[in-house]
């Protein structure tokens, strides 16, 4: 038999039919297993009925999309069939629920099987047990062994009795059964090697970003439920109590985010996470911590916009918004997380940054991180050491009487000292209006001056402090150099797998900082390559217009926009990198 | 030994001569000094208005927000740091207009802190606008035909929200304002008082005589009377017009927030630290 | 006597004094004469009490700012001779309280004239009169003759009875006669020519701007005071009546924008006025308008940021934030008036264009624009006649049952037919998500992208129906162009006329239009002039930014960057031009 | 005769089967067709969640528009619109979280317009997390150990900010709810009623059993009851926790905001034109 690196899995039918956690149990039997995994659910706008679909992607090597075509498709209803089998490979293999009597026009290279998914699980109870049967003859089409997945139903379900766990395991093993059978008369799927045993963990970005804030030493989150962020602070509200920490959902986003600042104000790290609709509602929070110096982390899981646009798809087009929304001169960071691994080491720095620079830290995550699951090496709690930077907390000179701390002090750095409250002999006055050095409101140009210029200059070492950007290899000189941000990075990467055997020198550079932009260490790669090519899913080219406004070889500059929804493929990289090298 | 004198900084407060905060200040500094408040334990917060620039008045951690934003703010203070003693001053524009939701979720979720609003019944800081306090007929600048609307009645809806203290007091009053704050501060949960006060520059309705006039003290309206039932305290203020001072509500049965979470040993500031390689390694074991 | 064309007086004392009503009644007859006039007040924090200057500029020529050197300086305190004298040009007039005992170093160039302003006022009554005597000694020291003064306050003080108007006239004689005796010791000044008497107003730019909502035929205000935007919507509210509009001062800026938008989309010319804080607010709502095509007009009155900032100082620095702000793809309009006359023409223009292409529009104001008296030429009702774009409001074709009048159809303009409630047969969905040209939310790729492309096809004619930039001379090709947005424009202006004798060719052109950006049109101006001086009032140089990203001759581009909350000065502009031009 | 029915367009809602939003749906189809309003004159505004789904499938002008926004945005098409009859939809947490500042100020300006409330007690379209007005002890996923806060009062809060009808129904009562929508309709101000009504899916506590249970009808708790008395009516509220269903209050007496301002003879839409040159010049003679 055949053996593959690489094998992709979908199933769909009606909202609640148990297709997520069939896809679920995949997922984490082989990700125990040792198989590296990506997968990616595909919500409807509904809440309960409505075409959903997961797709598992199952592989030998560390893959970070869910690939192009299905090797194997399972379908609970005809819409599954009618709009997915398109997507199935050459020679991949369709099941079906007899049930639903699929209609399928036989073609030579794909085929279907109908098989007794509802009449099983009927013979077990319940059709609730649909999702078992359809996993045992998963199992058997791509190959894998029976063992690991009881080991799991036992797990699952051991709390509901024994007689649940058995009825699972039957259904589960009929399915199988009646799945081996039916391949016997066609030919023979692939099948995928072992994997080397690996120390992974298999979670969504969210829950990255999340267990990052933990190791980060956050121990406040205030936060407003938004699709695609909300997971954030549900899994920060499940954990939090076993590190004694705090969460408040709030009544909306505006107090969200100034009581992650009150927070972080006081010395917590506090921080929120949301979505644009939400993000746009802290503007007025982000310019006050910008002027007063607050340290607070905010996370915006972008979907696609404007408005409430399509809360369910994934784009990058909070770029500029996050840059600079919150009036007056911005004086903030954005950094970007370049996988679902980076989530959880990226959130660390953002806290770091947020301390060391005295100023509000935005994440800009998208909801192809956000909501889809990964299997990553295990997440290493201390890579990120915790840095306050110029925090004081104790021992501090004696005040005169009345007197304050000399809160914003200009220095060369631009950074001031900073106290919290509780602090002895470190009060200070904070105010969104501009002030002088000790917090005082004050209007005079000189200080006014002053004090603006110490907030913009102590941004200018950013770029020291964090990776500004992941590249592929270190060359600058390229015909060509591809440019992304966020969940693009998968399908560069896979891309560049491709286009690096055509001979042409190509590079792939995945922007983490957006802002400062670092503009000076950038230089070199857009200087030395002749082309360069921004992909980015959104409608106005917002990253392109960065870098356009910093480097002047405009001509360089390519786009690929892509806005409709759906994530950019490797593919569609590949083809439009092609056109670009002319 | 603090003195009431040590609670104020340096800095001249830029309100108009015969404004009323004055009074509020000198109130707060009176309180804190007979609790012997140390001065970094103190975090007076406020949002923006004439009445929100007493968080630059008062010697201690004082921070001066956004409009109608400080409570948020403060909440986080106070789940930051418990130790802290919070005051939330505001006005009523900043109260009871742009920071009305916030006011309503702050009391039901009843965290330990004193919210003390400036109700002066106009906007001071924007020079005399009608604020949602502005009595019916008052004429503004945005109301030159006098204001059509009825005032909210703030302290109904308090008690509504679930507020757990509700109080009422003039800024001029200074023995009984200073005696219902130091009540709101020794309040467990959500504390809350409408102080009027006079805005001498825009409001010339509701003047230090009006208040003089027409503000009655509970003790007088009902000698004896228990704020400690609802219905009660409702009627009260029905039958003042809401025209009252002194402590109308008080609710001691309701946990405050803090009492609802788990007992912490310190504060969350003092904790920034890594989890500890067990908790972080259950955690990740999820996922594993 | 010496004649001069150009006079500038100023006047100090603590808030509550007269200072502002001394200078108000000064503006105002001079305004009825015919002189072009220019007036500033500089506020401080302090609600009374506090310093508070007056200046007032008399020209025979347009002005649009301050000018730099004060004539005539009266001090009603030592604060206004200690931080004002130094402002007074050489050979000028200090006029100072004797009441408080002014303390003066003698200098050969300036003269201070301590006159008994309080003794005099005292006599006729009150302190109160101390401006009429102020008033009096000012118009005897540039030479104006009393009538006109006298007409005025007799007109003034009418209602309150014949009495007061007498004592008022008395204090104003007798400071004028104070001043005339004290002036026989002295160099005379020159005095100011007669003007051409001509058709004007003198009124602010937040004035102008209202009046413009009128004759726009906005009928539907509403508004969340802030400074120093709050003069709108009070004009507003004070007049509406006469046009049978309504105003609506509502809770907060979350409730004005959306209050307008609801206006706007069931008919009305529904708008709003704000200005920093207030305006990042608003980012949600006007992703929403973005959206769902609603024709809102929001004026952001600028002030220094970020944050509370300093709400009495000027700033441009809400252009990128006016932009950028609202989560996902920005589909807006920016237009920035170019002085104080423009407010009332460009916000009319806006109305327009907000109904034209469907979408926000965005009014950058500032406060030197919206806090500055200006005497302007009688402004025409009718030069913008009033377009509706799209709208049908009859007579529409009857609807089958339960279908929908097809409001987002694709169109080659990008613009649809577009109608509002009450309408027959004109129904339609409205909604934030992305939708079907019906208004149906959908989520489909193919309608996603058609829409996307549709709202951002239709800004594409915007530089078509707005003059995008006013531009001094024709001449493309210079060797310096000047570029600036709002109330620049006057200083550049008036360093316009220094550079224009120093035979370099020099060109200023003001930006008026800022999104969609004009590049096309603005292409041949910057392509063509050697070097690009961008004058902007904020620390990031954001209008060079814009620029930048733009065009790729980032060589070309300079800055001139003020942000201590001072107006530049025409001075300033100057020396920074020619160190430019080297 | 336009029929209930035509009163809902093609689109099939995309609630889950068994929600009680069908039900608030149905009630006014049945409403507007007693009323037999034009489809053109009827605006129907909804915030954002399952519940304000509903500005999508009835047929009229619908408009669905930002989180707790609906309220103000239905203002602003009344200003512009007297003629429109305009119904504001929203949920729980869209209209007592995010949108509360916005109601309070909207039951104060009494404009002439029906506020529905949807209020199932828990976030339904972000998928079960704790509401503003979720029962103490509820578990979601913000709330895994049970919810600890108290559910907000809003009918007695309504009451204190002004609101001039106030009433509370049951989405699977088709009659009484049609009835009080009704009055609500024919209230000449600010009408808002509280409508219970199950989410099958995340609500597993309040549903339909347990309203039918415990809800009662007014008429059965105070037979002849009068809503004309705000005392009576806060002390029902107190005395049936909440759970009772009819109309809670009525205000005759204050006028709406339409009747504070001068009559219009048109709607301010079909009258975007230049001010007449009289007008004008009276304007701009201030200037001059
Ligand atoms: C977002 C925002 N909107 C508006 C303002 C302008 N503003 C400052 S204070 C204030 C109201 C002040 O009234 P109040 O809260 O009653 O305080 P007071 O000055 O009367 O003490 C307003 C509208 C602002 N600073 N921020
Ligand atoms: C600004 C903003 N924040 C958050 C959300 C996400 N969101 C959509 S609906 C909703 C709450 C829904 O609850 P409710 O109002 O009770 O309506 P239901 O779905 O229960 O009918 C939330 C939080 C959003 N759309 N916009
Ligand atoms: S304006 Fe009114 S509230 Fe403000 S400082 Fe003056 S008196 Fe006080
Ligand atoms: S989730 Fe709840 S509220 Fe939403 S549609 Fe389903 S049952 Fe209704
Ligand atoms: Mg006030
Ligand atoms: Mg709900």
């Amino acid at each position: 038999m055949e053996t593959n690196h690489d094998f992709i899995w979908k199933m769909g039918g009606q909202q609640g039919q148990g297709v997520e956690s069939c896809g679920e149990i995949l997922g984490h039997v082989l990700a125990q297993e040792g198989y590296s995994l990506f997968s990616q659910r595909l919500f409807s706008s509904r809440i309960k009925g409505g075409h959903t679909t997961i797709a598992l992607r199952i592989s030998l090597h560390p893959v970070q999309t869910i690939g192009e075509r299905v090797d194997n498709l399972v379908a609970l209803d005809q819409e599954t069939v009618d709009f997915h089998s398109p997507e199935v490979r050459d020679h991949g293999i369709i099941i079906a629920d007899s049930a639903f009597r699929p209609k399928w026009k036989r073609t030579s290279d794909k085929t279907l099987l109908a098989l007794p998914i509802t009449d099983i699980a009927k013979k077990y109870g319940s059709l609730q047990m649909k999702n078992m049967v359809a996993l045992g003859m998963s199992a058997a089409l791509m190959g894998f062994p029976k063992e690991p997945f009881h080991r799991f139903i036992a797990q699952r379900f051991e709390k509901k009795g024994a007689d649940i766990v058995e009825k699972n395991l039957m259904a589960f093993d009929e399915g199988m059964a009646s799945a081996a059978e039916a391949m016997k008369e066609i030919p023979p799927m692939g099948h995928l090697e072992n994997p080397e045993g690996r120390n992974q963990m298999y979670l969504l970005g969210n829950e990255a970003a999340a267990l990052g804030a933990i190791a980060a030493g956050s121990r406040f989150m205030a936060s407003y439920p938004i699709t695609p962020a909300s997971e954030i602070m549900e899994y920060m509200i499940r954990v939090m109590h076993e590190v004694h920490g705090t969460v408040v959902q709030t009544e909306d986003e505006l107090s969200a985010c100034m009581m992650a600042m009150g927070a972080a104000y006081a010395g917590a790290r506090g921080f929120t996470a949301t979505s644009g609709p939400g993000f746009s509602l802290m503007s007025e929070s982000v310019s006050m911590a910008e002027m007063a110096e607050i340290p607070v982390v905010i996370i915006d899981v972008m979907r696609a916009g404007p408005s409430t646009g399509m809360p369910t798809k994934v784009e990058q087009s909070d770029i500029l918004p996050a840059i600079y929304s919150g009036h007056g001169d911005k004086m903030k960071i954005v950094v970007a997380p370049s996988s679902i691994e980076d989530c959880f080491y990226l959130t660390q720095e953002a806290f770091n940054l947020a301390e060391e620079f005295q100023c509000p830290v935005i994440v800009l995550s998208d909801l192809q991180f956000g909501l889809c699951k990964q299997s990553v090496p295990a997440l290493d709690m201390n890579r990120i050491p915790i840095s306050r930077g110029k925090l004081l907390t104790k021992d501090l000179p004696a005040l005169d009487p009345a007197a304050y701390f000399d809160r914003f002090c200009d220095t060369e750095d631009g950074i001031s000292p900073r106290t919290v409250p509780g602090v002895k002999d470190g009060m200070f006055l904070s105010t969104g209006l501009e002030h002088n050095s000790y917090g005082k409101p004050a209007e005079d140009p000189k200080i006014r001056v002053t004090q603006m210029k110490k907030r913009l200059r102590k941004l200018q070492s950013v770029c020291e402090k964090i990776q500004p950007f992941t590249i592929r290899t270190q060359e600058k000189s390229n015909d060509l150099l591809i440019i992304g941000m966020a969940s693009t990075n998968g399908a560069i990467e896979e891309a560049m797998e491709v286009l690096e055997k055509n001979g042409a020198r190509i590079n792939h550079l995945q922007l983490r900082l957006l802002e400062p932009f670092p503009e000076e260490v950038l230089f070199p790669y857009i200087h030395q390559s002749a082309k360069v090519l921004i992909v980015e899913e959104n409608a106005t080219a917002q990253l392109k217009q960065i870098f356009k406004s910093h480097f002047s070889c405009h001509d360089k500059f390519r786009s690929l926009l892509q806005y409709d929804g759906t994530p950019i493929l490797a593919s569609t990289v590949v083809k439009k990198a092609k056109e670009v090298l002319g | 030994m603090i003195s009431s004198r040590e609670y104020k900084n340096k800095i001249m407060p830029n309100w108009c001569p015969g404004c009323g905060d004055f009074g509020i200040q000198m109130a707060i500094q009176t309180v804190c000094a007979e609790k012997q408040i140390p001065f970094e334990k103190l975090a007076l917060i406020s949002g923006i208005g004439c009445s929100s620039r007493i968080g630059g008045y008062l010697y201690c951690y004082g921070a001066h927000t956004t409009h109608g934003r400080a409570l948020p703010f403060a909440q986080g203070i106070k789940c930051a740091n418990r130790d802290l003693q919070v005051i939330v001053c505001s006005g009523d524009g900043d109260s009871y207009a742009i920071g009305i939701g916030h006011a309503v979720h702050a009391m039901k979720r009843n965290m330990n802190m004193t919210y003390l609003v400036f109700d002066n019944q106009v906007y001071g800081l924007t020079k005399g606008q009608t604020s949602p306090r502005s009595s019916k007929g008052f004429v503004t600048k945005t109301t030159p035909q006098g204001n059509a609307e009825t005032p909210l009645a703030v302290l109904p809806m308090a008690i509504a929200c679930g507020c757990t203290f509700v109080a009422q007091a003039f800024s001029l009053d200074r023995r009984g304002l200073s005696s219902i704050i130091t009540r709101a501060m020794d309040h467990k949960g959500f504390s809350y008082v409408n102080i009027f006060t006079p805005c001498v520059t825009f409001n010339h309705v509701n003047t230090f005589e009006w208040y003089r006039e027409n503000l009655q003290d509970v003790e007088s309206v009902k000698p004896g009377y228990d704020p400690g039932n609802m219905a009660e305290a409702m009627k009260l203020l029905v039958e003042t017009k809401g025209l009252v001072t002194g402590v109308i509500y008080e609710d001691h049965e309701t946990p405050s927030f803090e009492d609802t979470m788990p007992p912490q040993e310190d504060t969350l500031t003092a904790h920034v630290e890594k989890p500890s390689a067990e908790v972080f390694h259950t955690l990740c074991s999820e996922f594993q």
